[in-house]
């Protein structure tokens, strides 16, 4: 039925099929969205946030979802900068998945704010010196340039092509895509690494503060890092799964491979220079401000194991694992290992959030709970909903996986070059 | 935000952020008017055919894309980069040389090849239409068996109208065949003079935009015979009906519409294979 | 206690801790003052607005031993590195270079709350709610100060309201209205021990010169060098040991703040 | 072709819009208003604008009586604001007070005379005509007056000592079968304790802390915030260290905070402690002998001697007893009798007995009559005499089942009224019972009708000179609003159903009002030709004697004047007792002294823990708070929320209770929920629990305090009586 809008050559499920799917995310989607509602119209007490315990939930899963969205920029970076023509394979999947990250966390952003209408004032008085301006310029800068990327891929589906504006459009767009990418790299290393930033300067939050190079703390290069680590294991990740669902080979498997093992030195580098900054804030940063380091892990909640956790579970395990040729060249391996090292960043993001609040800085001062309320979750949902549904429309009406046509008549290449 | 306007503060952080962000608005702004712009110069000069050509060809699978010189055995896996454009190709002529070099002079063409009729005095183009050239320099151009019986007894053809220009690899006409429409790209440039009737076998007569007519991109007959098989092949690999490719592959006579062989495959997702058009 | 980073034309707040009862007058002044409302029902000790919030400090020993003060917490007015400044994304929060006093521009502020998280005192807070007074109450709002909304962060200015009422007597005077002129929150107004004290350095009656350099004055959290222009006395050793952190502290169990 | 050009067309229409309507005003000016309109929403309150004045007047809400400067905005007031006044007026207005203006708006406020329907599902408010209430009332005080036997009439005033009081019993002087009535504790009655062991009742008493050095305080008003001494914040705000501070007290109260010592003892078993003080006093021979020479029932000299009664209070037994070391009641028992002049004080509300107790360890120190501790002041000029009113009965000595017709005046104070006490006093049927208040009563099961009387601020009203000024003073809060339609004082209904019921009334009662009312008042007090008038405005004090009018004096106290009276020689050496008047008072109370300490019998599985009511002092005085005093009691830590009850963590773990986890508290008189807070300072094996009534707006949505939820109406009205309970998870 809307056989004319699928790419020809490329099967997919029925309409019918994909209807039930997109049916139960829709609902979600639904839910999701009165909770936000909720939020927006009654104002933030519906939440479990409160003066001491100022973010929550949503912070967090910005904070993550942003760090999974860089492989975006990192494909990018790879494709355009770097001329490894063979990421031209994930490319669209990446830029889709950004998309998705980004204009969720943007979208979440909005609900997180006292007073949305008056988001705007950001850019009309910037603050420069602060962490956050630089994140709301970048990411909203980078939100167009990802919307401008996935134009192209939007207008090549098989009917809107047939209009030649766009299909001479998207052609144009193609070739000055490099540029793009570019700008979106620089965007996506500066709110990335502001978005660190964000905490490594609160020096009223000993337990998150940093010393660091110039204006920005360890914690803005650390994240950088860490989202470019775990930025081609997510795309990886995602590429799996949709391959999974689909039942389709999407990629060659050496394309996963090889995005595993860039994940892994990155993630090599993420966990060496994390761990130097641990050690530095251990005995220097932190005694400096007259807090042990000992305070910090003194609940059983967050204990220790947190920061064993973070680094070497989470961090050199995984990096190790994605680093051994025969481990990454196992898809069961390679996916676990991709899960951890996207666990550690995110746990890395939730230490960062929620931890850093629960801690009490005022000598007098308890430690301090949350529980996100439903509505937070909800909001949270919603998010995920909205991603699953873009991507599978995407995946579906869409060119996401160039290959997927070669690879479903791979095996006749062979054989026809035999009978030549 | 902007200089002299209210609370706008004149340091460095705010001067070097502010230009930054202004001036990554500026690049990004840039780009996309120039693609614009150029896109309306492009929809202006008529390069629509062209561009969709370019394009397409880049999303056709490899086998698709094989290289004439691998289909003749000259060069092994070969693809070709080049979108089917032999003029422009600088391993042509060497190839082509090479070719002529070692090809056995005294094979005789068998113009039946597996039952269907190749004419010594028709090139072939790989969407599977034929060139003919006639005395008065005009050509004749049709389709070949093959596409005939992708497309089934009772094709509807919608040709272009007499003084309409083609374009190389543009779309020549469109054909219809049950639930889907194929373009047919043209195998060569220049003017549409004649329609051919339906008791005739072919189906435009065109006089070519250069005298005489560039037809390097064009295979003939004993190109052709070659071709033909591969493209049995892949067809056999996408309608994944081994046992056809038997009885074909031993010359016995193929049946009139391939539509009828495997019902229940993704018949338009073939025709777009089969004839370059996805 | 060192105190050259505050300019003397800027108002210094001096908190006698072993004066403070615990009555919570300054609480209730404040919020009068200022046109802070009553809770919302769902209102909870994290999600009120109290600009100066009283505290009950607890020596950590248990049994007989055990001492307790009350410490009055406004906002610190940070003269360093004022940490709720540099991180509002919007500029909402300044520094008024003369008085020092660190102020909030509530029309401004889009509730990011950042500003929350950086400030090391809790001193800010955030209207969960819109703010609703009982029916009729509202005619006893004071004139000087606007009732914020929901969504937007507020904190103790040092009686904003009651400085520009100040300036504006003073300027009928005849005094030029460069010089600073003296007044008094509401709060060390309405402190029935005159526990707090208030006024510029260049102010030699309000005293505050003096009092901050005795050897009984001290500050919460010195080391964070945030430089905080609220000090505090007291006799006891155990509490300033407490604020500057200069020893082991108590776990978050026996402490109630 | 041509359907490409069309969308072309399109697209260029499309984009040209686009482009003209960025270019017209409208985007700019639209973000624009939204920018303004996010800046200020049209349900924010906008400020009163007006001129502003100021008015002086003082606060009725305490005894204390502060003087009070008021910011008014055209005519309205603003904000409170103390006045440092003379020395019996405190000019520190405290949290409550500072709120007093918003008393008239608070959520609970009656504004039209009620019927109280009482349904299962709770009590109702259904308003009637005040004529026919008064109608109603005045048929049956007819029939009271005709058939005295078919029950009486009772007027119970739950702060006596004003011109209210003086109406009441003027009134009611004209009346038979009809009682005045003040409830067993109220404000001053430990002070009126110490007239009950001389042999002076009517001399009036004053506390003069100027000068004391040592303070024993069981649990009264200190530093609670509210009702406190002015000398003793003055010594406390001067950091003087002559002054020593002994809070006994089971609970860290503010008091127990500030205080020097704080011997946080067992509850219910503070009169043991003040026995074994009083024994080793005496058995130290501490004690002043000037005192105990004029003590009737000290030693031997009657059946029941206070000796005997100490004798039986050794500090090992009373160790036992308090939970407090043998060493510490020895070394508290030494300061308290050497470091001179020293006074022990306790709570209004810890009862009858405490209240002897302590007041005989004040004897024993020789502490009555002496400067720095208790002194004696004059009685304030009244212009009419004892005579003319209706004697004082106190409630205990109603006979039970005998009033048919009951009027609490509540205006001021509202949960130390006894209603489980009235309730046995009360005509098991057909009897009437006539609630004046401001606001929706605590406990309205017992009521019938609610009568709106002015909130504070809203008539002229004096207030009694309380136990802290060492004078007798008088001041009046003038009206800073006007109250709702028909508010008027309880003594006016009175007045009316009185002259409804045909009685007339003498003296020109019939037709007095509030405001000749207040004149004839400042006419006794100008004609007395005592003391002096502290004028707030221009903060001078002038002898009464040269005031040249009465017209003028009273004048002066509109504007918020303060008259104090002038000092009163020592006290005659009359003689003093420490037991009872009689043999058998004495014996009651010996009896009662000797059942304190073991402690109610209770099944210690069932309800193991014991209840220590906190907040008392609001409980007990005020009759509403203004609802900003949620930033204390809600939206800080800092006094007792209605919803946190505080135990030890080791207690806590013991039950398996977790911190800020729901719990349920039962005792035998039912049971509430409430959110459980760890609190290093809570004694083991207790729980504490707000007593007080602090209407928030939260309570608005019927959340009760909780001690009056499970404490029942004895625990309301006596605070030393003991409570066990058990807390479950919810």
């Amino acid at each position: 039925m809307d056989s004319k809008l699928i790419p020809r050559g490329l099967e997919r499920t029925t309409l019918r099929n994909f209807s039930l799917w997109m049916l139960f995310w829709v609902i979600l989607l639904g839910f999701g969205l009165y909770g936000a509602y909720l939020c927006l119209v009654e104002g933030l007490n519906q939440t479990n946030m409160d003066n001491r315990f100022v973010f929550g939930l949503w912070i967090f899963l910005d904070l993550t979802v942003i760090a999974f969205g860089a492989g975006a920029f990192f494909t990018g970076l790879l494709l355009y900068v770097l001329k490894r023509h063979e990421f031209s394979a994930v490319i669209n999947s990446a830029v889709v998945i950004g998309l998705i990250c980004y204009s969720g966390a943007v979208a979440v952003l909005a609900i997180d704010v006292g007073q949305p209408l008056r988001a705007w004032f950001t850019f009309w008085h910037p603050n420069a010196h602060s962490m956050l301006t630089e994140v709301t310029f970048c990411i909203t800068c980078y939100l167009v340039v990802l919307a401008i990327e996935y134009t192209p891929i939007l207008l090549k589906n098989r009917k809107l092509k047939e209009i030649p504006t766009f299909l001479v459009f998207q052609h144009e767009l193609h070739k000055v895509l490099p540029i793009l990418a570019a700008i979106g790299i620089f965007l996506s290393f500066f709110h990335q690494g502001s978005l660190g930033g964000l905490y490594g300067v609160l020096k009223g939050r000993p337990f998150a503060f940093r010393e660091g190079f110039g204006i920005w703390p360890s914690t803005f290069f650390l994240f950088v890092i860490s989202a470019a680590a775990i930025g081609p294991s997510f795309v990886m990740l995602t590429t799996v799964l949709v391959s999974k669902i689909s039942r389709k080979k999407l990629v060659k498997p050496e394309i996963l491979h090889s995005l595993g093992r860039i994940s892994g030195w990155i993630l090599m580098a993420y966990v060496l220079f994390k761990s130097i900054d641990t050690l530095v804030w251990i005995n220097r940063t932190s005694p400096s401000l007259l807090f042990s380091p000992y305070e910090y892990y003194n609940q059983e909640s967050f204990g220790t194991w947190i920061l064993f956790a973070e680094i070497v579970l989470l961090g050199l395990v995984p990096a190790l694992m994605l680093l051994t040729k025969k481990l990454r060249e196992h898809q069961g391996w390679l996916v676990t290992a991709g899960i951890l090292a996207c666990g550690g960043i995110a746990l890395n993001r939730f230490v960062m959030t929620i931890q850093t609040l629960a801690l009490p800085t005022l000598p007098f001062d308890a430690f301090l709970s949350y529980v996100p309320s439903w509505q937070e979750v909800a909001t949270f949902l919603a998010v995920v909903a909205y991603g699953v549904l873009l991507y599978s429309v995407s995946f579906r009406y869409l060119t996401l996986f160039p290959q997927e046509r070669d690879l479903n008549s791979l095996a006749r290449e062979r054989h026809v070059s035999v009978r030549l | 935000m902007f200089p002299f306007v209210y609370d706008f503060r004149w340091d460095t952080t705010s001067l070097v952020f502010l230009g930054t962000f202004f001036s990554v608005v500026a690049v990004v702004a840039l780009m996309v008017t120039a693609a614009s712009l150029r896109s309306l110069k492009n929809l202006r000069g008529r390069k629509i055919e062209a561009i969709r050509w370019h394009d397409m060809f880049e999303d056709l699978p490899a086998p698709a894309r094989a290289c004439r010189f691998s289909i003749s055995g000259s060069a092994r896996g070969r693809v070709c980069h080049n979108s089917f454009e032999c003029g422009g190709c600088q391993m042509f002529p060497h190839l082509r040389a090479w070719e002529q070099h070692h090809r056995d002079q005294h094979e005789e063409v068998d113009i039946r090849s597996l039952g269907f009729n190749l004419h010594d005095d028709r090139l072939y183009h790989r969407g599977h239409t034929w060139v003919r050239q006639e005395e008065d320099g005009t050509c004749l151009i049709g389709l070949d068996d093959f596409a005939k019986r992708l497309l089934g007894p009772t094709p509807s053809i919608h040709l272009p109208p007499v003084g309409s220009t083609l374009e190389l690899h543009g779309v020549a006409f469109t054909v219809q065949s049950g639930i889907s429409t194929v373009r047919v790209i043209s195998p060569m440039e220049g003017e549409v003079i004649e329609i051919g009737s339906s008791e005739q076998d072919w189906l435009m007569r065109v006089r070519p935009a250069e005298e005489p007519a560039d037809t390097k991109h064009l295979l003939d007959g004993r190109d052709a015979r070659r071709w033909i098989e591969f493209e049995m092949e892949r067809l056999h690999q996408l309608i994944e009906n081994p046992g056809v490719g038997a009885t074909l592959a031993d010359g016995g006579t193929p049946v009139e519409d391939f539509s009828e062989m495997r019902p229940g495959t993704d018949w338009d997702g073939v025709l777009g294979m089969m004839m370059l058009d996805v | 206690m060192n105190s050259s980073e505050h300019l003397t034309s800027q108002y210094v707040m001096v908190i006698d801790v072993d004066r403070c009862t615990g009555c919570g007058a300054c609480m209730i002044a404040c919020a009068i003052e200022n046109n802070v409302s009553p809770a919302h029902p769902d209102a909870t000790d994290r999600t009120g607005v109290t600009w100066m919030r009283v505290v009950k400090v607890d020596s950590g020993k248990n049994g007989n031993g055990q001492q307790a003060r009350f410490l009055p917490l406004p906002c610190q007015q940070c003269a360093a590195q004022t940490p709720c400044v540099t991180v509002c994304p919007q500029n909402a929060v300044e520094v008024d270079e003369s008085t020092g006093i660190v102020f909030q521009m509530p029309q401004r502020c889009f509730g990011c709350r950042y500003c929350m998280a950086a400030c090391p005192y809790h001193a800010r807070y955030f209207n969960w709610w819109d703010p609703e007074w009982p029916e009729g109450m509202e005619q006893t709002l004071n004139p000087d100060v606007a009732p914020r909304m929901r969504g937007v962060v507020e904190k103790c200015n040092f009686c904003h309201g009651r400085y520009h009422a100040a300036r504006a007597a003073a300027a009928e005077e005849g005094h030029p209205t460069s010089d600073n002129v003296r007044y008094e929150p509401a709060c060390a107004q309405a402190c029935p021990t005159q526990a707090i004290t208030f006024g510029t350095l260049a102010d030699e009656e309000s005293g505050v010169g003096e009092l901050i350099r005795s050897a009984t004055a001290f500050r919460i959290l010195p080391k964070l060098g945030t430089e905080p222009r609220v000090y505090y006395l007291s006799e006891l050793k155990w509490i300033r040991q407490l604020a500057e952190r200069e020893k082991e502290l108590p776990t978050g169990e026996e402490v109630h703040g | 072709m041509s359907s490409t050009l069309t969308r072309r067309n399109i697209l260029k229409l499309a984009g040209g819009s686009v482009l003209g309507f960025l270019l017209s005003p409208m985007p700019w000016k639209t973000l624009d208003d939204v920018s303004i309109w996010t800046q200020n929403w049209s349900w924010i309150p906008k400020v009163p604008r007006g001129p502003i004045t100021h008015k002086f007047t003082s606060c009725s809400l305490c005894p204390s009586a502060c003087s009070v400067k008021a910011r008014m905005t055209s005519g309205k007031p603003v904000s409170l604001w103390g006045l440092p006044g003379t020395e019996i007026r405190r000019g520190a207005l405290c949290s409550i007070g500072l709120a007093g203006h918003h008393l008239a708006f608070h959520p609970t406020r009656i504004r039209e005379t009620v019927r109280v329907k009482k349904l299962v599902e709770g009590v109702t408010f259904d308003p009637v005509s005040p004529d026919d209430l008064v109608a109603h009332l005045a048929t049956i005080l007819r029939e009271i007056q005709s058939h005295p036997r078919e029950g009486t009439f009772a007027l119970l005033d739950g702060r006596p000592g004003g011109m209210t009081s003086d109406m009441h019993r003027l009134i009611m002087s004209h009346l038979d079968a009809s009682t005045y009535i003040l409830p067993d504790a109220y404000d001053g009655c430990f002070m009126e304790a110490l007239g009950e062991m001389t042999e002076e009742p009517t001399a009036q008493y004053g506390l003069n802390l100027s000068r004391t050095r040592t303070i024993l305080n069981f649990g009264a008003s200190l530093f609670e915030g509210w009702g406190s001494s002015p000398q003793v914040l003055e010594q406390f705000r001067s950091r003087r260290n002559e002054l020593t501070i002994i809070q006994v007290d089971p609970q860290r109260s503010a008091s127990a905070v500030c205080a020097n010592h704080w011997i946080p003892i067992k509850p219910g078993s503070e009169t043991a402690f003040a026995l074994g003080l009083a024994n080793v006093i005496i058995r130290e021979r501490l004690h002043d002998p000037s005192m105990t020479a004029r003590a009737v029932d000290l030693d031997r000299s009657k059946p029941f001697s206070f000796m005997d009664l100490t004798r039986q209070f050794p500090p090992s037994r009373v160790s036992s007893l308090t939970e407090i070391p043998e060493q510490l009641i020895v070394e508290t028992a030494r300061q308290f009798a050497s470091d001179k002049p020293a006074i022990a004080l306790a709570d209004d509300f810890s009862g009858e007995v405490l209240h002897r107790i302590v007041w005989g360890l004040n004897a024993l120190v020789g502490a009555i009559g002496k400067e720095g501790s208790v002194s004696h002041k004059h009685q304030l000029p009244r212009p009419w005499k004892e005579y003319q009113q209706a004697p004082v009965t106190r409630l205990s000595e109603i006979p039970d089942h005998s009033i048919r017709l009951l009027i609490v005046d509540g205006s001021l104070t509202d949960s130390t009224i006894p209603w489980s006490t009235l309730h046995r006093k009360l005509r098991s049927e057909n009897c009437t019972v006539v609630h004046c208040s401001p606001y929706q009563p605590q406990q309205a099961d017992l009521i019938d009708y609610i009568f709106p009387v002015h909130a504070p601020y809203e008539t002229y009203r004096d207030t009694p000179t309380g136990s802290y000024s060492r004078k007798t003073g008088f001041s009046i809060s003038a009206p800073l609003w006007n109250g709702p339609q028909g508010t008027c004082e309880a003594w006016q209904l009175l007045q009316r159903i009185v002259t409804t019921a045909g009685i007339s009334l003498k003296g020109g009662l019939a037709g007095l009002q509030p405001s000749n009312l207040l004149r004839s008042q400042t006419d006794a007090i100008f004609h007395a030709k005592r003391g002096a008038l502290h004028l707030p405005a221009v903060n001078e004090t002038v002898p009464v004697i040269e005031v040249t009018s009465s017209d003028e004096f009273h004048a002066a106290i509109l504007d918020g004047a303060v008259w104090s009276d002038e000092d009163v020689a020592p006290p005659s050496s009359g003689k003093f007792l420490f037991l009872g008047k009689s043999v058998a008072a004495s014996e009651t109370l010996v009896r009662s002294v000797l059942a304190t300490g073991n402690l109610a019998s209770r099944d210690a599985n069932e309800f193991p823990l014991l209840l220590v009511p906190v907040d008392r002092e609001v409980a007990s005085r005020f009759a509403q708070v203004s609802p900003i005093m949620s930033k204390l009691y809600q939206e800080s830590g800092l006094k007792p929320s209605p919803q946190i009850a505080h135990i030890h963590h080791e207690t806590a773990e013991r039950f398996d209770l977790v911190d800020n986890g729901k719990v349920v508290i039962r005792s035998t008189h039912g049971s509430t929920e409430a959110v459980l807070r760890f609190d290093g300072s809570v004694r083991p094996d207790t729980v504490e629990v707000s007593a007080s009534k602090i209407d928030t707006i939260r309570s608005r949505h019927g959340a009760l305090p909780q001690a009056s939820e499970i404490m029942g109406h004895a625990g309301r009205e006596q605070w030393n009586h003991l409570m066990f309970v058990r807390i479950e998870r919810a």
